[in-house]
């Protein structure tokens, strides 16, 4: 009972990335902050010098920080860009705004969290409180213009309004955030099956609902399993084989963040990081050196982590390294 | 017994938390502070993170709310929406303190997290609000850690990312946010509190050794320092727990931002 | 080989899905279509609930959404909301394919299956919308099952639970609904389907052995009988798998409504 | 490291439905259809007799029939009144809506689950697109004067408004539905800690949204296991101790609906109680033999069950019984 679309889902990233990242495309990202972002992909991207790309993330650090560094963006939309103490923000992401080369759109979490799950249940928008009173809802990045041009762009960055349920005026005010409906969608996760079945082990962030707002939907793994032998445990599974286009083998390819259970951030690498990417000049260094002089993950991690490897590996009981050095 | 100004902030806030809290932190000293009144005031307390992770067991101290050391052995892994429903719900949302920090406070608590100069034309650019505006705009009881420095207490801010008081009184409730403001800003030198009517800071606990006077120099606007008393110094048990317990490493007691 | 009108009934819907079909389906006899259709038809469609299960493996046939046998090698479990997403999001809601059934329909396709009489005076009850109205409101494919009876095929519904092609032609867009209304009801003595234009219903096929008249005088409506074709009886091997592999105890092929 | 507050979770059912259910209260139940009602806490509301309760449930069967069938409801807000093969349409619900004995509001099954969920956001309203053009938005069950009279309820039934957020109005018009916060909300569940940290194996129905809405939970479980012992597991956990207010330890909880991977729904005793529920006169008879005349759960599956109990436990593997007699 395999079908043939079921084969022709777990492929290479090269091939992946091919097929369905496009200059100018709406992309988001999965993971949070020095967790499960979907490096192998977006390191690919750069390889690949696919630029122009909308972003979306909610909290992500070292893939949204090498993206943009790269001058793969031009727009981003986000809650939030850090990297926890390595950098608590992010360092290309920073210097990009100032130098004027990204225009960004600020949310809050709760807000992105919300926009994506707005995208996956097909509303235009949900509501919330937050933010009243700020300049959340007072300043906005992209002015109408821009919202105009662009349709994949949400037509107002939110909307105020009176509560139509109101009784006594609790609450009496309510913002609504737009939807967003990437084009593609990256997330690395623990499992998949070939067919596209995805498990994330730990916490998920926001990757379910980034997934399943998306038009396409990239999957990296570090393990990839048989066609329907994570069905013995359905309630461990997030995404439907139907949700996901392309699911790739990538062994580490959240590093250099962690993957809970399989392998921790590399903290003396993420440190090091803030060296090589504090001026553009040495990012471009790193870029050349790490990402366009290597050819492949596995060569990346290689030359980035090298006999390291071992200590980020993950204590199975507790799911993080207690070997790895992180002062 | 010799402390730092970085442990007693981090016990100052650690000591405000009681048993029946639920506990949301972020990143560094935030996230110090909550472990340490768990392993020394609270032990029933639980925290939780933006990222899902509730009632964590933190047996190793996280260096962001998504580190795998917030996964371990917690009672439940929600989503991020999740996170923040407990703040607006009407069985736990009054029973959660939050624990934040920002680049510049105003005199009535608003926080910027966010950046410096004009929107448009940025001069410094921090994280951005992650989940800060909203615990300050859900929540009843929010401390905010601060380290005191005069660019940092600032007349007006340059982006408003989390909302404080406003501009004071009833000026909250007016924008339609149906909980308290902040209720403490605790940094390296003493404790702030607000006015109960006009809501603006004032200045309530000195830490020992400090002068108030000194504190209203490194504040950029005037803040009533009359009524201030001094802070208890820390015990050799609480600075036992939090040096050999909390953060034997020392990953945030002698690095990171405050 | 004989076969009973609700044989013959379940299988000309199951051969309506196809292998690429995310298949919505209803307890009672739309679960049974949709069955027959994974075993006899399209192997690789998916079947799913509203309850949250997702490619279920259906070893044994579940007496409703909720039953255990929806769970058991599923493969994931999902939320109610879950579900109705799939139907609604840009990647998968066209390949989604709905089968459900209901007290009454009318000449457009919109069903009842909450109430008779006046709704603040009600003569006979049924159970309500569940996710029907749902299904009908968001996906491109709807198949619906009724009994053919005067009672059932009405001018006018007593209540609209689920919307069709409401009162035809472009209504259904004018009302802000963003899919296609319902393309198929299969009865038990032949195949509706709706006119291009007007959407009025109209006889697509009757089974062997039918004279379009006699359905015709179970619809309480005038309906275009003159372009229907004949249905292919069931085969053997249709006939086999339906009886020994989709409901071999029999639990809705001799008993429960349709 | 065990607080007090742990200590007083755990209580007997009477106790539990003693404090925190009370006469005219909103009173939300889980379960869907055959699978996990409440039932046991269902009885000790009806041996209680604790009346003129008003009662949220999203596609509830049993649960929802035995307490209307008692008198204890007298508004009912529901998606879908049914169990199964076993009653299309539950039974007591359809004769007392007829004698005019209830008043009920009908919403479609993703509008229920959308107003739980919105009630666990503590917002207003959710928006969505479903059953524009029907009597889902034209007719409704409470009119206005209730509405104002009681401010627990919705102060609309729903509201349709244009989509702020248009572009080429796609879509045009939105459904706003009203979020619903219950004074207490009733699950079973297969296993709970003495704390109240909740996990519920296979679908979880709406019973997650309808808890976390809630002012007060009773969860009554199979297993009851010690404070902090589901905590190896987190991902499989759905609502943190502190959601709960009281968790009763009652094998067979749901009987006679079904609860995965325990038991089975007992299929003779559904089909019997069809019978014994077909007029209000066969259905006293009912309650007064099986529930008033029985003194807690255990001694009403001795009547209801008996020696079919064997019968309906969960094969292990598939989470239902091959045993039980379905047709």
């Amino acid at each position: 009972m395999i079908s043939i679309e079921t084969n022709q889902k777990a492929m290479c990233l090269e091939q992946a990335v091919q097929t369905y990242v496009k200059p100018g495309d709406h992309l988001s990202i999965g993971g949070f902050t020095v967790s499960r972002n979907p490096m192998a992909a977006v390191h690919e991207i750069i390889r690949q010098r696919i630029t122009n790309l909308h972003l979306y993330a909610h909290s992500n650090g070292q893939g949204l920080d090498e993206l943009v560094g790269s001058g793969a963006v031009s727009k981003i939309e986000i809650a939030y860009s850090g990297n926890g103490r390595f950098a608590p923000t992010c360092i290309c992401f920073k210097r990009q705004i100032i130098e004027n080369k990204i225009l960004v759109e600020d949310y809050t979490n709760f807000q992105m969290a919300l926009r994506f799950l707005a995208g996956s249940m097909g509303v235009p928008y949900l509501p919330t409180t937050t933010s009243l009173g700020t300049d959340i809802i007072n300043k906005w990045g992209f002015d109408n213009k821009l919202r105009e041009n662009d349709t994949k762009i949400a037509a107002k960055k939110l909307i105020v309004m009176d509560n139509p349920f109101s009784r006594n005026k609790i609450p009496d005010k309510i913002v609504l955030v737009p939807a967003i409906n990437p084009d593609v969608t990256l997330i690395h996760t623990q499992k998949a099956d070939t067919k596209g079945t995805t498990r994330i082990q730990g916490l998920t962030f926001s990757d379910v609902e980034q997934a399943k707002a998306s038009k396409t939907v990239i999957v990296t793994c570090d393990e990839l399993v048989e066609a329907g032998s994570l069905n013995t445990n359905p309630g461990a599974n997030q995404l439907p084989s139907f949700c996901v286009d392309a699911v790739v083998h990538v062994p580490f390819g959240a590093y250099p963040t962690a993957c809970f259970g399989c392998y921790d951030y590399d903290a003396p690498f993420l440190d090091s990081y803030r060296d090589m990417a504090a001026t553009q000049e040495q990012f471009q260094q790193y870029l050349n050196d790490y990402i366009l002089g290597t050819k492949d993950h596995s060569q990346f991690i290689q030359k980035a982590c090298g006999e390291r490897l071992e200590a980020i590996k993950a204590n199975p009981e507790t799911g993080y390294s207690d070997q790895i050095k992180r002062k | 017994m010799t402390y730092s100004s970085k442990e007693i902030m981090v016990l100052a806030a650690a000591r405000q938390i009681k048993n029946k809290d639920i506990v949301f932190c972020g990143t560094g000293i935030s996230m110090l502070a909550a472990v340490a009144a768990k392993h020394i005031y609270a032990p029933d307390c639980m925290i939780f993170f933006e990222t899902g992770a509730i009632d964590s067991k933190l047996e190793k101290l996280p260096l962001a709310v998504s580190d795998s050391r917030v996964m371990y052995g917690a009672q439940v892994f929600c989503s991020l929406i999740d996170s923040f429903c407990f703040m607006q719900n009407r069985k736990t949302g009054s029973n959660i303190v939050g624990i934040i920090g920002a680049a510049q406070i105003d005199p009535f608590g608003n926080l910027n997290s966010t950046m410096i100069g004009n929107y448009q034309d940025t001069k410094a650019r921090f994280p951005g609000s992650g989940g800060a505006c909203d615990v300050a705009s859900f929540v009843d009881t929010n401390i905010i850690f601060m380290k005191l420095e005069k660019r940092k207490f600032v007349k007006i801010l340059d982006y408003m990312t989390s909302p404080g008081w406003l501009t004071g009184f009833d000026s909250r409730q007016k924008q339609g946010l149906m909980t308290r403001g902040p209720s403490a800003v605790v940094t390296d030198m003493g404790i702030m509190g607000f006015e109960k009517e006009s809501k603006h800071m004032v200045l309530k606990e000195v830490y020992p050794g400090i002068d108030p006077e000194t504190i209203q120099e490194n504040v950029g606007f005037k803040i009533d320092i009359s009524k201030a008393t001094q802070t208890l110094p820390p015990n050799s048990r609480e600075l036992k727990i939090l040096r050999e317990k909390t953060d034997p490493e020392r990953l945030i007691l002698t690095k990171g931002d405050i």
